[in-house]
């Protein structure tokens, strides 16, 4: 906000005939006071960080109900003919279990980290719309609680994440739990949206003076191409959902067969958003594990610019290939050869990040520290993920494969074995700067020998099913099919990785609880390369003082250790002398917290009980987002008791009257949510 | 890594030979096919065949590969590990990147995935080959059973009355090409039987060919694999590959109709309750399927499977049960051993319309169906999709059985 | 290596020495954020419109009821699709007022546009209440559905871009409004074009392609 | 940069070679044109039997001025053709990624070959 609200010079404003002193502000409804304490702060805040916290926070709430879920299907699946879920709350429960794990886990934990991280690692003072930010936070907690709400007005959804058409359909599900999940999935998208042009403007627009783009640590890389797939992805969802919505709640014959429907467009539609989605999931995790291995290596990246392109070319490339979810839905094999091919050759980018990490380890001096074995879990389980991805590409073999067990064990071993441990790791790596004290690292290697253990016991066995036949989504097999074994070890290792899940929990604890007698962790303790290490721990409410200027790729490390000409390392800087100290940050500006995102976006799961229950709910919960994007708007740019930075007095006259850039900003949250138009008007 | 993490280093060493017991484990199975009948890996037809020769390469490639990272990466951890003796600020060589070889590994997978891809689509070009003098069926998925109708004509229509309509199992000759076409009368199916060819699914509206041709007759399992609702994983299939002079004399009985009363009583009281009762969404040739034609009641998926030749088949209910052969009393459903899933459910000579030999026929399952199908498979029966609780007293239900023995 | 070593030893100085004054005022890029994010939004809203016109050409032949041939009005179209064009003329008339600080006629053609834009919006309402009468109910028919829901779609963007320019009419008459925001009327104008270029696409495809 | 947002770059600077004679009468004179295709548009539509557009050549003749058309909003109306580049990249990704996968899927249901669609 700094950066928008900031004033015009006075070249310009001079001739506009107007007296800027006489310029007041638009706002009308006070500002809250910046601060940094008490659970009011939290519900106002546009602080990157905290914003950043909250996602993650509230992504291990909902992994933990996904996890619930998912222990109920794998007790279900205990032993053939399973007694402990019906049918129907079995269906309900996968359903829930894939769209939970999908939209409230894996995704807001990658936005967590491109939230707290990314502006750090570019050296920003926050991301381009700080209050949009808040927006997309309440959004997605809104759409989360939303969506799992429907567990209580008559159950979850049963049409499996994809919800494929008909089956989605009024006739077919007449309970509105496929309406919580359309309703649900339309507002967290409301909230992807929103943060995908907010994190893209500020990797483009805020990064510290030099920090090229190709001097980005290779997170903030990731996160630019899974912010820009976000971007494009989520209209074809919304696309899809509306039309789902005008289908279930209007009548309309979009789904409808009877009227000459064709059930395929929604399954391009959903995967043409769908495998985007996977490569945003998995992106950002890369990126974390590209930023981690270097440091426990130390040794740079290897192959820092083809790291980068395979990320571009797995973001690029991840558009031509969602028909391959469709090989045996009837596309004609003109369609089928051509996804196939495509298919296959994305592999090629993968391979050459995994071979470029490996190649990092090559000749380093490695560290099994928690975040360097995550990191190595996820370089190994995600090339198991991806072989048998290969093998789906394979189109006849996939014929075979799809829509068993193996695809099944394939995404878990993408999406757990890839992007989950990665961000286990980067739990691990940057909890010292996020909360300022360092989580245990017996406890941390335990945690992932153990998750190491109940992964594979988990997904490993279900590779097999799958290639003995055993179908997905089904809530009961029989005896006699040869599942038992394979199934009996896959609900041990479930609970074996629970109890990781909750040894991970019980070590933030832990860790907290003994970080009292430990000395503060400093700004640099795991000798890090890139420049948010370069900041106390935990962050400052201010982030840099001052940004830095940044002149290579690993600034930070290069601050600390001179390179030889002929490649030999020596420290030319003790890092207590490079790292940034505390400041009180008083001459910093920074964005001021408001009121108006959690207001505005509470309106939204209202227009959707609305939607499903009694369309005058609709009016109230209209009412209360327009409301709030006005009070947005009308809000003064700024709270004028704040600190300024004290630098540039000229800055000050009309710092606080900078209200037609507040209603800019709230005009553009307006853009934002014409997504949500249909749901008001429609 | 001090004595203290002894413990910690024993865990990691115990978990890490489980991952490769496991591995081993399941490579080893992966080469067992007890009998297991969904299983991938046993073709028995041209098409199966076709793909496992596909299959079986990529999976060898994919191997290599695996085991070339995974020894790649243990050997690294292991030779590039931190020893306690090394000087903590001593640096290894700084290597930022080696443009050759990075793009070397970037044409290498390349290259071998170009192989891979021209014999993706070598194969992709012969399965979909049309075959001449295939015998035209189109499959129809409908929550939860599969309802089976042959061109015998070739005239391209299914519903002439040189055609035949059946439900539940597919009978086909072994030796001879079958042309599927799957469609839907609902919501999106999927059909599959492993050991014949890759699966395709049935979409409403839509019309997709999928080419079966069984080796050696026998008994094909198959389930459904596209999640279609409430009992997705009650909804089965069959294929029953027989010889071609049983396949002649199978079609031959499947023409005909049942006009006449049977002789027995019991039988002829269970024909006047299934008139009332069952008869308002089953068919019996000969017995109501004009009716058929102008039923009133809602049916979401149209039409219940064709009793006609119930006896021909082996399973019935989706092939969820077997019709034949007694099963372990106190459950209904199959609990036989492996090895016997693919072959129970056996008609006998009640294939091609010999007699019914009723010692054999699994009066625990049907009974236990007719009292309450929604408990074996659930179901909406009150939205029409699905077979509903009819309240059949225990006379009416023996005596409803006694009838359907003798539709064979 | 003395070499290196002091090169770098002079980079880790160079923040004491950069003038961070104006570091966080600056973008990389020197376009603004806000106008950064609104291409970006507009560039998403390719692929919202863009699956929406799938639908409708997947959709266009109905099983029943009335096909468009029977019932779109092609002049009473052209007309308002002609109103919609020229309200892109009035936008940026307003811009380029605002450039030249010329508050008055800024007011006058950013009005001008909002009454354009609604009158396209009326004639929208007319159209829809006319095909209702001759019988293409929302429901009517899988053309029906696929027509409704992108025209409609589009008239909401429509009435949100009119919302947006009454706004900044009342900004503007309240003085809030000073040239050197001129980059905000830029900014909702580029909105509106956008709405009106999908517009010229859905005119085309939609109406006149038979 | 030596361009900062608080210059929020009135587009009058960046397009300096509309700059030097009048921008209104520019736009004006890109309305009338606009215009013009518009009733071109609309004659297609009129006389459908006008050789030019003929047959299927009237889809083709559509499609190019409805791209003139876009383009010409676009490019001016918009200041594409003025600003800086990365907003055009922009753009073209969004709208390139949307032609190519929606074309792609329009392929696969075959609604370009007439007859075998509705």
């Amino acid at each position: 906000m700094a950066i928008i609200e900031a004033p015009a010079p006075d070249q310009l404003a001079l001739p506009s005939g107007e007296v800027d002193t006489e310029f007041k502000p638009a706002g009308v409804f006070t500002r809250p006071k910046s601060g940094s304490t008490g659970w009011k702060s939290w519900l106002t805040t546009v602080d990157h960080k905290k914003i950043g916290i909250m996602y993650g926070a509230t992504a291990l709430v909902f992994l933990l109900i996904g996890g619930f879920e998912a222990i109920l299907i794998r007790v279900q699946l205990w032993s053939p003919r399973g007694t402990l879920l019906s049918a129907n709350t079995y269906n309900q429960v996968f359903t829930m279990h894939g769209t939970t794990m999908v939209f409230l886990v894996v995704m807001p934990i990658g936005a967590a980290f491109a939230n707290y991280l990314m502006p750090l690692q570019i050296g920003a003072r926050d991301v381009a719309y700080p209050r949009i930010n808040g927006y997309s936070y309440w959004m997605y907690l809104f759409g989360g609680i939303f969506l799992n709400t429907s567990w209580l007005l008559g159950g979850g959804a049963d049409g499996g994440w994809f919800n494929y058409a008909p089956n989605n359909g009024i006739l077919y599900s007449p309970s509105h739990g496929i309406d919580f999940w359309n309703m649900g999935l339309l507002i967290t998208g409301i909230a992807s949206l929103a943060g995908a042009v907010n994190l893209i403007v500020t990797v483009l627009n805020m990064r510290a003076p030099g920090m090229s783009l190709m001097r980005m640590p290779i997170f903030t890389w990731m996160t630019l191409v899974t912010q820009f797939l976000l971007l494009f992805a989520i209209p074809v969802l919304t696309v899809a959902q509306v039309l789902l919505m005008m289908d279930r709640t209007f009548g309309a014959n979009f789904f409808n067969v009877a009227k000459g429907a064709n059930p395929l467009l929604w399954e391009h539609l959903f995967w043409i958003f769908g495998h985007p989605e996977v490569y945003l999931m998995i992106l950002p995790a890369f990126g974390l594990v590209s930023d981690m291995l270097p440091v426990f290596a130390r040794k740079p990246i290897f192959g820092y610019p083809f790291i980068v392109f395979s990320g571009v070319a797995i973001g690029f490339m991840g558009w031509g290939v969602w028909a391959h979810h469709m090989f045996v839905s009837g596309i004609g094999p003109i369609s089928v050869t051509a996804f196939s091919l495509t298919t296959m050759f994305i592999a090629v980018p993968t391979g050459v990040k995994i071979l470029n990490w490996t190649a990092t380890m090559w000749g380093g001096k490695l560290r099994f520290t928690a975040p360097m074995l995550f990191s190595i879990g996820l370089v190994t389980m995600f090339t198991i993920g991806g072989l048998s991805g290969v093998t789906h590409s394979v189109a006849p073999a996939d014929t075979q494969q799809t829509d068993t067990y193996y695809i099944v064990a394939h995404f878990h071993y993408v999406l757990f074995g890839g992007a989950f441990f990665g961000f286990i790791g980067g739990f691990y790596f940057y909890w010292p700067k996020v909360f300022g004290y360092m989580l245990n690292e017996k406890l941390g290697k335990a945690n992932f020998w153990l998750m190491l253990l109940g992964f594979n016991l988990t997904f490993a066995p279900m590779h097999i099913l799958g290639l003995q036949g055993m179908s997905r989504r089904i809530y009961t097999y029989d005896a006699g099919y040869g599942f038992d074994l394979w199934n009996k070890v896959a609900t041990i290792g479930a609970f074996i990785l629970a109890s990781s899940v909750f040894l991970f929990i019980f070590n933030i604890f832990y860790s907290r609880s003994k970080a009292k007698s430990l000395p503060p962790v400093g700004a640099d303790p795991w000798d890090a390369r890139t420049i948010e290490w370069m900041i106390p721990s935990p962050t400052p409410e201010y982030n840099f003082d001052p940004i830095p200027t940044i002149t290579r790729v690993d600034d930070f490390w290069y601050r600390k250790y001179g390179e030889t000409t002929d490649g030999k390392l020596v420290r030319i800087a003790e890092t207590d002398d490079v790292v940034q100290k505390r400041s009180d940050g008083k001459h910093i500006h920074l964005p001021s917290p408001s009121y108006w995102p959690i207001v505005s976006a509470f309106g939204m799961p209202i227009i959707g009980y609305g939607l499903i229950f009694n369309l005058w709910l609709c009016l109230i919960g209209g009412i209360i987002v327009v409301g709030g994007l006005y009070g947005w708007a009308l809000e003064p740019a700024d709270d004028p008791d704040a600190a300024h930075d004290d630098h540039d007095p000229a800055d000050h006259g009309s710092d606080d009257g900078s209200a037609a850039a507040a209603i800019t900003e709230g005009a553009d949250a307006g853009d934002v949510a014409t997504e949500k138009e249909p749901e008001t008007v429609g | 890594m001090s004595r203290r993490s002894l413990g910690l280093r024993i865990f990691g060493a115990a978990v890490f030979a489980i991952i490769v017991a496991l591995f081993a484990a399941l490579i080893y199975g992966a080469f067992q096919n007890n009998g297991k009948p969904l299983d991938t890996f046993v073709p028995n037809g041209p098409s199966s065949q076709e793909i496992q020769n596909l299959v079986i390469p990529v999976f060898a490639i994919a191997g290599v590969v695996f085991v070339g990272v995974m020894g790649a990466v243990l050997l690294i951890t292991w030779k590039f590990r931190t020893k306690t003796s090394d000087d903590p600020e001593a640096f290894p060589e700084q290597i930022h990147g080696r443009t050759g070889l990075e793009i070397g590994w970037t044409i290498l997978p390349a290259l071998i995935l170009a192989g891979v891809a021209v014999g993706t689509v070598a194969t992709i070009i012969n399965l979909n080959k049309k075959v001449d003098g295939a015998i035209e069926v189109q499959v129809a998925g409908q929550q939860w059973w599969w309802q089976y109708k042959y061109d015998l004509n070739g005239d391209g229509n299914f519903d002439g009355p040189e055609d035949i309509t059946t439900a539940t199992e597919m009978v086909v000759p072994a030796g001879r090409a079958i042309q599927v076409t799957t469609t839907s009368n609902d919501v999106i199916h999927s059909f599959w039987i492993p050991g014949l060819n890759g699966k395709k699914d049935a979409v409403p509206g839509l019309r997709s060919p999928l080419k079966l041709e069984a080796n050696d007759p026998g008994v094909y399992r198959g389930q459904c694999t596209e999640y279609c609702g409430l009992s997705h994983a009650n909804m089965r299939m069959l294929v029953r590959a027989v010889t071609p002079s049983e396949y002649e004399s199978w079609v031959a009985n499947q023409l005909k109709g049942h006009a006449a009363d049977p002789t027995d009583a019991k039988a002829l009281a269970g024909k006047t309750t299934w008139k009332s009762l069952c008869a308002q969404c089953h068919v019996i040739k000969g017995v109501n399927d004009e009716k058929m034609k102008t039923a009133t009641v809602p049916l979401t998926s149209g039409v219940a499977p064709d009793l006609t030749h119930l006896m021909t088949r082996g399973t019935f209910a989706g092939s969820i049960l077997n019709l034949y052969d007694p099963v372990d009393p106190n459950d209904p459903s199959v609990t036989l051993p492996a090895s016997d899933v693919a072959a129970a459910g056996d008609p006998g000579a009640a294939l091609t319309g010999g007699t019914v030999d009723t010692s054999r026929v699994n009066r625990v399952s049907l009974e236990a169906w007719l009292r309450n199908p929604a408990a074996i498979k659930p179901n909406y029966a009150q939205g029409g999709r699905g077979m509903p609780n009819l309240g059949l007293t225990e006379v009416q239900i023996d005596e409803l059985v006694a009838y359907l023995e003798t539709l064979n | 290596m003395a070499n290196a070593v002091q090169a770098h030893e002079s980079v880790a100085q160079a923040d004491a020495h950069a003038p961070h004054a104006h570091i966080d005022h600056d973008t990389n890029t020197g376009i603004s954020n806000t106008k950064l994010g609104m291409w970006l939004f507009l560039a998403s809203e390719c692929l919202l419109f863009g699956g929406l016109i799938t639908t409708y050409l997947l959709y266009k032949h109905p099983l029943e009821g009335p096909t468009p041939k029977e019932i779109f009005d092609i002049p009473f179209t052209s007309t308002s699709s002609f109103v919609l064009l020229m309200s892109s003329l009035t936008m940026v008339l307003a811009v380029s007022a605002i450039e030249r600080g010329d508050h008055q006629r800024l007011r006058i053609w950013l009005g001008a546009t909002a009454l354009l834009g609604a009158t396209f919006i009326s004639g929208q309402i007319y159209e829809f209440t006319v095909f209702v009468r001759e019988g293409l109910g929302f429901t009517t028919s899988r053309f029906s559905s696929a027509f409704y829901t992108l025209t409609g779609f589009h008239g909401v963007h429509v009435t949100v871009g009119i919302i947006m320019l009454m706004s900044l009419v009342l900004l503007s008459l309240r003085g809030k409004l000073p040239e050197h925001r001129s980059e905000t009327v830029e900014i909702i104008g580029l909105y509106w074009h956008f709405v009106d270029v999908v517009w010229i696409f859905i005119f085309a495809v939609v109406y006149l392609i038979p | 940069m030596a361009i900062t947002s608080h210059d929020p770059i009135p587009t009058s600077q960046l397009d300096g070679a509309v700059k030097d004679y009048s921008r209104d009468k520019v736009y004006v004179l890109t309305a009338l044109f606009l215009g013009v295709l518009t009733v071109v548009e609309v004659l297609t539509y009129a006389f459908p039997d006008f050789p030019a557009w003929s047959g299927n050549l009237v889809i083709a003749v559509l499609m190019i001025l409805m791209a003139i058309k876009f383009f010409t909003v676009v490019y001016i109306f918009m200041h594409l053709r003025f600003d800086k580049p990365i907003l055009s990249w922009i753009f073209w990704a969004g709208l390139g990624l949307a032609a190519g996968v929606y074309f792609v899927v329009m392929c696969t249901f075959r609604i370009f070959w007439p007859g075998s669609h509705g």
